[in-house]
C-alpha cells in the first residue's frame, strides 16, 4: 500500500510544488537577468533584492478580479487555461530527476514513473497543450487572441515535427523510449548524446524555443502586434495559469533536453575515471544544474535576439530545421547500421 | 477490481463525451469533446496494456487530426447555421431508429454468444505481449512491412491531395 | 471481471453513437467527427481482442486504422474547404449534386 | 586525252557558278570573266587533246573515256529476239570528226564569249549573268553532244542545246515576239526530235546497242539497201527527220529566221556556227548507216539542195540584216546536207567548219553594225557606214568574199568540193547548187553594199552637221544619247579580226588534189566515216581537168553575183527599185518567204487548234456529261440514304432513347444525391444482414 500509493503521491506533491516554486522564481530570475542585460536593477522593492517578488505577484494574481468577456464562449474560456496547464504538469511524471536515493531506509527512485514509452508520452502530452492556446484564442471572441492562437498553433505544429524527428534520432542512439533507459544508455555508452548528436541538439534547442513561444519565436505574444497574444482577454487566476503553463513548459523542455542530450543526472564525462571525485555530488544536483543552465540560456536568448517575422519563422521551421532533422536522422540510421 | 472500476469509469466518459460530440450545437464544443473522448480512449488502451497504441492515439488523434478539425471549424465560420436548411427525402429519424435497432440486435448476439458456452478464445500465443512497443515495431517492420509502406504512401498521397484541394485557385 | 464482451458492447455503443451522428447531423464537419468516433470504436475492439488473445496484430491494425483515419481526415477536410470556398456552406443537405 | 570529259564540264561549272551565284551577286565584268575563263580553259584542254590525237597514227585515232555508268544494264529484247542489255555509260569519244567539232565549238565559242562581254554591256547586271549562264550551259551541252560516244549521251546534248537555244532566243522575254520565237524554235525542234527518238528506239531494237562504234560495225556488216527500203533506211530517215529539225532544213526551217530575236552573239554561236550544224554532225556520226541507205541519201541530197535554193531566193529580198544572214545560214546548211546526200561526208564536215568561221564572222559583224546603229537592223536605214566602222567593214567584206567562194578564202575550197561532188553525183542537184552559189554571192554583197556603201540613210544624230563629227562619237557606246554610228570596242573587234583570219586560212587544210593540195582534212576525217576495212565507195573519180573547170566556173558565177549586186545597189540603186516593182508579185512572194509560215499556220497550227477545240468540246459535252451525271446520281442516292437515315435509323435510336429516359425518370427518384440517404440505405442493408444472422441462425 505504501509502495503503491503513498510514495508516488508524495513524489507527485513534491514535484508539483517544486515545479511551481521553480516557475515563480524563474519569473524573478528572468526579470533580473534581463534587467542586468539592460544594465538595470530589476525588482528590488519586495524583500532583499526583491526575492519575495514572486510571492507578491502570486498574491496579486490571485486577488485580481477574474473577468470573462461578454459574448465569450464561457466554459471553453474556462477550460482553455486548464487544457494548457495540465499537459505541462503531467509531463513531469516521466522526467527522471535522478537515480535511487536512500531515505528512511528505503530505496526511492527520483522519478514518478518510468514507462517504456516515456519519450512518446512526453511528445504526445505536449502536443495536446496546443488546445489550450487555440481554444483560448477562439473562446475570448476577440480578433487579436484569435490571430495569436492561430499563429501559435501553426508554430507549435510546425516545430513539433522537427523536434520529434530529432528525438527519433536520439532514440535510435539509445535504443529505448524510456527516459531512464536513455540516461542509462548514455551512461553505458559513456558519452552525452549532445556530443554525438550535435545537430539534433541544436535543432531541439531551437525547436524548444519555438515550442515554448519564447523569443525570438514569441510571435503569439508579440505585444507590438497583438496586444499581448492569445491571453489578452484573460486576467486573474486564469491568466496566471497560462503564465505558469508557459514557464512550466520551459522547465519541461530544459529537463527533457538535459535528459536526452546532457546525460540527465550523470556527472560530466561519466566515462573519465579521474573525474570520479565529482561523483560525490548527488545526481539530482547535476540535473538541476544542467536544467538551470538551459533556463538561463532561454532568458539570455530572449534578452539578446530580436523577434522573427512570421514568414521567416515558418521558412526556418519548414525549409531549414525539418530537412536538417531528416538528414540527421537518416545519417544516424546509416551510421548505426554501418557500426552494427 | 481496480481494472473494473477503471473500465467502467472510462467507458462512461467515452460514451458520454461521444454523445456530447454528436449532440453539441457548437462545432467547437464538439471538437473539444472529441479531444476529451480520444484522451479517454487512450487511457482505456493503457489499461489494456497497449501503451504504444495509446501514445499514438494521443499523438495522432488528439494532437493531429483533431487540431485539423479545429482549424477547419475556425476557418469555416458559416454565415447561416448549417442546421437552417433541411432537405426533404432524408429520413434522419428512420436512420436513428435503424442504428438503434442494429445496436440492439448486435448486443443481443454478443450477449447470447457470451452466455452460450462458445469456444473460449483460444489464446493463439504468437507474440508475447511484454513491453509491447518493441514487438509492435517488430511486427510492423517484418511481417507487416508491405501494408506499412502502403499506409505511408497513402498518407503521402493524402497530404498532396489535401494541399492541392485546399490551395486557393490564383 | 471485465470480459471482451464488455469491450465489445462498449465499442458497439460508441459505433452506434457515431452512426447516429452520421445519420442525423447536417453539419458535415460533425459528420466527419462522428466517423472518427466510429473508427475509434473499431480500434477499441481491435486492441481489446489483441489483449485478449495475447496477439499484437490487433494493435498493428489499430495503428493502420489510425493512419487511414488521418488520411481520410486530411483529404475530407480539403474537399470540404474547396466546397466551402465555392458554396459558402457546410450543410450536407446542400451537397446534393451527386444525382442523375 | 583521258581528261576529255573535263572539256564539257568546265563550261558546265561556269554555268553553275553564274546561275547559282552570279545572277545575284556578280557584276557584269565578273560574270563575263567567269564564263570566258571556263571557255578558255575548255579551249586549251581541247587543243591539247587535239594535239595528242594528231600524235596518234591515223588508224587508231579514236579514244574512248567512260566516266560513269548512267543506265545500268537493263535486260531487253531486240528485233531478232536476242537478249540485249540496255546499258548506257557516260562515255565520251574523241575521234577526228569530234575533234574538229570540238575545236570549232570551243574556239568560236570562246571568241563569241569575249565578244559578248562587250556586246551585252548595256544589259542589267543580273541579266548579263543569266546570259552567260545560258551561254556556258549551251557550250556544256554542245560539247556533250559532240563528245558523246553513244546515241543517248548525244541525245542529252541534243535536247540540252535545244533548251539553251530556247532560253537564249527568249532572252529578252519582255518582248512577246522573242518569247514566241523561242517557243516556235522549241516546238519545231520537238517535231524533229520525235523522229530522232524513234530512230534511237529503232537503233536499239535493231542492233541492241547504242554505242556509235558498235552500231557502225554492225551496220557495215549488213548489205547496202539499194533499191529496197529496209530497216537501215528507216533508221536513217528518222535520224534525218531529227536533223532537219535541228538544222532547219525543209520542212522545219521556219524557226531559224525568227530565232534572230535573240542577241546577236547567240545567233552567231548557236544559230550559225554550232547548234544548227549538229544535224550535219549527227549524220556524219552515223555515216555508215547512211551510206548503207542510198535512197535516204537521195532524199537528203534533194532536201538539202532545195533548202539551199529556196533559202537563198528568200535571202535575196530580205531587208533585216540578221534575217539575210539567217537565210544564208539555212542555205549553207542546205549545202552541207547536199554534200552528205551525195556521200561526201568529209566535204560536208569541211564546209561545216569553214562555214562556222565565216558565218560567225558575218553575224558578229552584223552585231557590231547593229551595236553601232543603236539597235537598228533594217539595212535600208543604213549605208555609208564604211567610214564609221572600218574594222567591221573590212572583216565583213572578208566574210562575204569567203562565203561567196572567192579563192583563196575558206569558202572557196569547201564549197567547190561540194559542187564538184554534186556534179559527180547528179547534174540537177549541181545546177541548183550553182544557182544557189550565184544568189549567195549576190545577196551577200547586196548586204555589204546596203550596209557600208552608198549614201547614209539612217536617222540623224545631234551634231550631224558633217559626218566626220560622228567619228568622234566612238567613245559613246550606244548608251546615253546616240552619238551616231561608231566603231565597236576592242573586245568586239578583236574576235572579228581573229575570225576573219580564220575565214581566210581555214580553207587551206582542204586544198583539193586538183590544186596540188593533198586534201588533208578529208584524209583526217575519213576514219570517222568509215569502218576500218570497209571503205566507202565515194571518192573523186573524175579527172582533175573537170574539177578545175568546175572551179573556174563557180568562181565566175560568184564574181557575176558580186558584180550584179554592185550594179544594182551601188552603181544605180534605182534599178533595184524598178526591178522590185516590175516583178512585184515574185518580190512579194519572196519577201513573204513563200508564205510558208502562213501555210503552216493555216494547216498544222490551225489544224491542231481545231482538233484541240473539237476534243475540248467532246470533253465538255460527253465526258463532263458522264461525270456530272454520275455525280448527280450519287448525290441523289446519298440524299435518299440520308432521308432513310434520319427517318428510320435516327427515329429508332431516338425512340429507344426516349423510352429509356422515361423509364429511368421514375428510377432516378431514388438518387437523391444526399450522402446520408445512401448511408441510410447501407445501414438498412446492415440491419437486414444482422437480423438474418440473429433470427435465421
Amino acid at each position: 500500500m505504501v509502495e503503491l500509493v503513498l510514495i508516488p503521491l508524495l513524489k507527485i506533491i513534491v514535484v508539483l510544488n517544486a515545479t511551481l516554486l521553480g516557475v515563480t522564481y524563474m519569473v524573478l530570475l528572468e526579470r533580473k537577468v534581463i534587467a542586468w542585460a539592460q544594465s538595470r536593477l530589476g525588482p528590488m522593492r519586495v524583500g532583499p533584492y526583491g526575492v519575495l517578488q514572486p510571492v507578491a505577484d502570486a498574491m496579486k494574481l490571485m486577488l485580481k478580479e477574474d473577468i470573462t468577456p461578454a459574448r465569450a464562449d464561457k466554459w471553453v474560456f474556462t477550460l482553455a487555461p486548464i487544457l494548457s496547464m495540465v499537459p505541462a504538469l503531467v509531463v513531469y511524471a516521466v522526467i527522471p530527476f535522478g537515480d535511487e536515493v536512500h531515505l528512511f531506509g528505503r530505496r526511492i527512485s527520483l522519478y514518478i514513473t518510468d514507462i517504456n514509452v516515456g519519450l512518446l508520452y512526453v511528445v504526445s502530452v505536449t502536443s495536446v497543450g496546443v488546445y489550450g492556446i487555440i481554444l483560448a484564442g477562439y473562446s475570448s471572441n476577440s480578433k487579436w487572441p484569435l490571430l495569436a492562437s492561430l499563429r501559435a498553433s501553426a508554430q507549435l505544429i510546425s516545430y513539433e515535427i522537427a523536434i520529434t524527428l530529432t528525438l527519433v534520432s536520439v532514440v535510435l542512439m539509445s535504443g529505448t523510449l524510456s527516459m531512464v533507459g536513455i540516461v542509462t544508455s548514455q551512461a553505458s555508452q559513456g558519452v552525452w548524446y549532445a556530443f554525438i548528436q550535435p545537430m539534433a541538439f541544436v535543432i531541439f534547442f531551437i525547436g524548444g524555443l519555438a515550442e515554448t513561444n519564447r523569443a525570438p519565436f514569441d510571435l503569439p505574444e508579440a505585444e507590438q502586434e497583438l496586444t499581448g497574444g492569445f491571453h489578452t482577454e484573460y486576467s486573474g487566476m486564469r491568466f496566471a495559469l497560462f503564465f505558469l503553463a508557459e514557464y512550466a513548459n520551459m522547465i519541461v523542455v530544459s529537463s527533457v533536453a538535459t535528459t536526452l542530450f546532457l546525460g540527465g543526472w550523470l556527472r560530466p564525462f561519466p566515462n573519465v575515471e579521474f573525474l570520479s571525485f565529482l561523483g560525490i555530488v548527488p545526481g539530482w544536483c547535476w540535473f538541476l544544474l544542467k536544467s538551470f543552465i538551459f533556463l538561463y540560456l532561454f532568458i539570455w536568448v530572449r534578452a539578446t535576439l530580436p523577434r522573427y517575422r512570421y514568414d521567416q519563422l515558418m521558412r526556418l521551421g519548414w525549409k531549414v530545421l525539418i530537412p536538417l532533422a531528416i538528414a540527421n536522422l537518416i545519417l544516424t540510421a546509416i551510421v548505426k547500421v554501418a557500426l552494427a | 477490481m481496480a481494472e473494473a472500476i477503471a473500465f467502467y469509469v472510462l467507458a462512461a466518459c467515452i460514451l458520454g463525451f461521444a454523445v456530447l460530440v454528436v449532440t453539441a450545437k457548437n462545432p467547437v464544443h464538439s471538437v473539444v469533446f472529441l479531444v476529451l473522448d480520444f484522451l479517454c480512449v487512450a487511457a482505456l488502451y493503457v489499461t489494456l496494456g497497449a501503451e504504444f497504441v495509446a501514445a499514438i492515439q494521443v499523438l495522432v488523434y488528439a494532437g493531429g487530426i483533431v487540431v485539423l478539425y479545429l482549424f477547419v471549424v475556425m476557418l469555416v465560420n458559416v454565415k447561416r447555421p448549417p442546421e437552417a436548411f433541411r432537405a426533404g427525402g432524408r429520413h434522419a429519424t428512420l436512420g436513428l431508429a435503424l442504428a438503434g435497432a442494429v445496436l440492439v440486435e448486435a448486443a443481443a448476439i454478443a450477449v447470447w454468444s457470451r452466455l452460450s458456452p462458445a469456444a473460449p478464445a483460444s489464446a493463439a500465443q504468437t507474440v508475447p505481449v511484454s513491453g509491447n512497443t518493441e514487438q509492435v515495431g517488430w511486427l510492423l517492420y517484418t511481417s507487416y512491412l508491405v501494408p506499412f509502406e502502403v499506409a505511408s504512401m497513402l498518407l503521402l498521397v493524402a497530404m498532396v491531395g489535401a494541399i492541392v484541394l485546399a490551395r486557393k485557385e490564383s | 471481471m471485465i470480459t471482451p464482451t464488455h469491450y465489445l458492447l462498449l465499442s458497439m455503443a460508441l459505433f452506434t453513437i457515431g452512426l447516429a451522428g452520421v445519420m442525423t447531423r447536417r453539419n458535415i464537419i460533425i459528420v466527419f467527427m462522428s466517423i472518427e468516433l466510429m473508427l475509434n470504436a473499431v480500434n477499441i475492439n481491435l486492441v481489446a481482442y489483441s489483449a485478449q488473445v495475447q496477439n499484437l496484430v490487433g494493435q498493428v491494425f489499430a495503428i493502420f486504422v489510425m493512419a487511414v483515419a488521418a488520411a481520410e481526415a486530411a483529404v475530407g477536410l480539403g474537399i470540404l474547404l474547396a466546397f466551402y470556398r465555392n458554396k459558402e456552406t457546410v450543410n450536407i443537405d446542400e451537397m446534393n449534386l451527386m444525382k442523375w | 586525252m583521258p581528261y576529255i570529259w573535263a572539256i564539257p564540264l568546265l563550261p558546265g561549272l561556269g554555268a553553275l557558278v553564274n546561275g547559282l551565284v552570279g545572277v545575284r551577286v556578280f557584276s557584269r565584268r565578273t560574270a563575263g570573266l567567269v564564263a570566258c575563263t571556263a571557255m578558255g580553259a575548255a579551249l586549251a584542254l581541247s587543243l591539247v587533246a587535239f594535239w595528242q590525237l594528231l600524235g596518234l597514227p591515223a588508224e587508231m585515232r579514236s579514244y574512248d573515256v567512260v566516266v560513269a555508268q548512267w543506265i545500268p544494264s537493263i535486260a531487253s529484247a531486240t528485233s531478232d529476239g536476242a537478249r540485249a542489255a540496255l546499258q548506257v555509260p557516260w562515255g565520251f569519244r574523241l575521234d577526228p570528226l569530234s575533234a574538229m567539232m570540238l575545236l570549232v565549238v570551243t574556239g568560236i565559242g570562246t571568241l563569241i564569249h569575249v565578244y559578248s562581254t562587250a556586246y551585252m554591256h548595256d544589259e542589267p547586271r543580273g541579266g548579263v549573268a543569266r546570259f552567260f549562264c545560258y551561254l556556258n550551259l549551251f557550250c556544256f551541252f554542245m560539247l556533250l553532244l559532240v563528245l558523246g560516244s553513244n546515241v543517248l549521251v548525244m541525245f542529252v546534248g541534243w535536247e540540252g542545246v535545244g533548251l539553251c537555244s530556247y532560253l537564249l532566243i527568249g532572252y529578252w522575254y519582255e518582248k512577246p515576239s522573242a518569247g514566241d520565237a523561242g517557243k516556235k524554235a522549241f516546238i519545231t525542234n520537238r517535231i524533229g526530235d520525235w523522229g530522232f527518238i524513234l530512230g534511237i528506239f529503232l537503233l536499239f531494237w535493231t542492233f541492241g546497242t547504242l554505242d556509235f562504234a558498235s552500231i557502225q560495225r554492225a551496220a557495215s556488216a549488213m548489205p547496202i539497201e539499194t533499191g529496197h527500203f529496209g530497216v537501215l533506211s528507216v533508221i536513217a530517215l528518222l535520224l534525218f527527220v531529227g536533223a532537219t529539225g535541228k538544222s532547219a532544213q525543209i520542212p522545219l526551217f521556219v524557226w531559224l529566221p525568227d530565232a534572230m530575236e535573240g542577241p546577236t552573239p547567240v545567233a552567231a554561236l548557236i544559230h550559225a556556227a554550232t547548234m544548227v550544224t549538229a544535224g550535219v554532225y549527227m549524220l556524219g556520226r552515223n555515216a555508215v548507216l547512211f551510206s548503207h541507205a542510198p535512197m535516204v541519201l537521195q532524199i537528203v541530197a534533194v532536201v538539202g539542195v532545195l533548202t539551199a535554193f529556196l533559202a537563198a531566193t528568200i535571202g535575196l529580198v530580205q531587208n533585216d540584216i540578221k534575217r539575210v544572214l539567217a537565210y544564208s545560214t539555212v542555205s549553207q546548211l542546205g549545202y552541207m546536207f547536199t554534200a552528205v546526200g551525195v556521200g561526201a561526208f568529209s566535204a560536208g564536215a569541211f564546209h561545216l567548219m569553214t562555214h562556222a568561221f565565216f558565218k560567225a564572222l558575218l553575224f558578229l559583224g552584223s552585231g557590231s553594225v547593229i551595236h553601232a546603229m543603236a539597235g537598228e537592223q533594217d539595212m535600208r536605214r543604213m549605208g555609208a557606214l564604211k567610214r564609221h566602222l572600218p574594222v567591221t567593214f573590212a572583216t565583213m567584206t572578208i566574210g562575204a568574199l569567203a562565203i561567196a567562194g572567192i579563192p583563196p578564202l575558206a569558202g572557196f575550197f569547201s564549197k567547190d568540193e561540194i559542187l564538184y561532188r554534186a556534179f559527180e553525183a547528179n547534174r540537177f542537184i549541181w545546177v541548183l547548187a550553182v544557182l544557189t552559189a550565184f544568189m549567195t554571192a549576190f545577196y551577200m554583197f547586196r548586204l555589204v553594199a546596203l550596209t557600208f556603201l552608198g549614201a547614209y540613210r539612217g536617222p540623224a544624230w545631234q551634231g550631224d552637221a558633217h559626218g566626220d563629227r560622228a567619228v568622234a562619237g566612238v567613245d559613246a557606246h550606244g548608251h546615253g544619247a546616240w552619238h551616231g554610228p561608231h566603231e565597236s570596242p576592242r573586245a568586239m573587234t578583236l574576235p572579228l579580226q581573229l575570225l576573219a583570219a580564220g575565214a581566210v586560212l581555214a580553207g587551206f587544210v582542204g586544198i583539193p588534189a586538183a590544186l596540188g593540195g593533198g586534201n588533208a582534212i578529208e584524209h583526217f576525217l575519213a576514219p570517222s566515216f568509215a569502218v576500218a576495212g570497209v571503205h566507202e565507195t565515194a571518192g573523186p573519180t573524175g579527172s582533175p581537168g573537170v574539177e578545175l573547170g568546175l572551179m573556174l566556173f563557180s568562181v565566175l558565177v560568184a564574181a557575176a553575183g558580186i558584180g550584179l549586186a554592185w550594179k544594182l545597189y551601188v552603181a544605180d540603186p534605182e534599178m533595184s527599185e524598178r526591178l522590185a516593182t516590175r516583178f512585184a508579185s515574185a518580190h512579194r512572194l519572196l519577201s513573204r518567204k513563200y508564205y510558208v509560215d502562213e501555210f503552216y499556220n493555216a494547216t498544222f497550227i490551225a489544224g491542231t487548234m481545231a482538233s484541240g477545240r473539237a476534243l475540248w468540246t467532246f470533253d465538255r459535252r460527253v465526258v463532263d456529261g458522264f461525270v456530272n451525271g454520275a455525280s448527280w446520281v450519287t448525290m441523289f442516292g446519298s440524299w435518299l440514304s440520308g432521308l432513310t437515315d434520319r427517318a428510320v435509323v435516327d427515329g429508332l435510336v431516338n425512340g429507344i432513347g426516349n423510352r429509356l429516359q422515361q423509364a429511368s425518370y421514375t428510377i432516378r427518384r431514388l438518387q437523391t444525391g444526399l450522402v446520408q440517404n445512401y448511408a441510410m440505405l447501407m445501414l438498412f442493408g446492415v440491419f437486414a444482414f444482422v437480423s438474418l444472422y440473429l433470427f435465421v441462425r
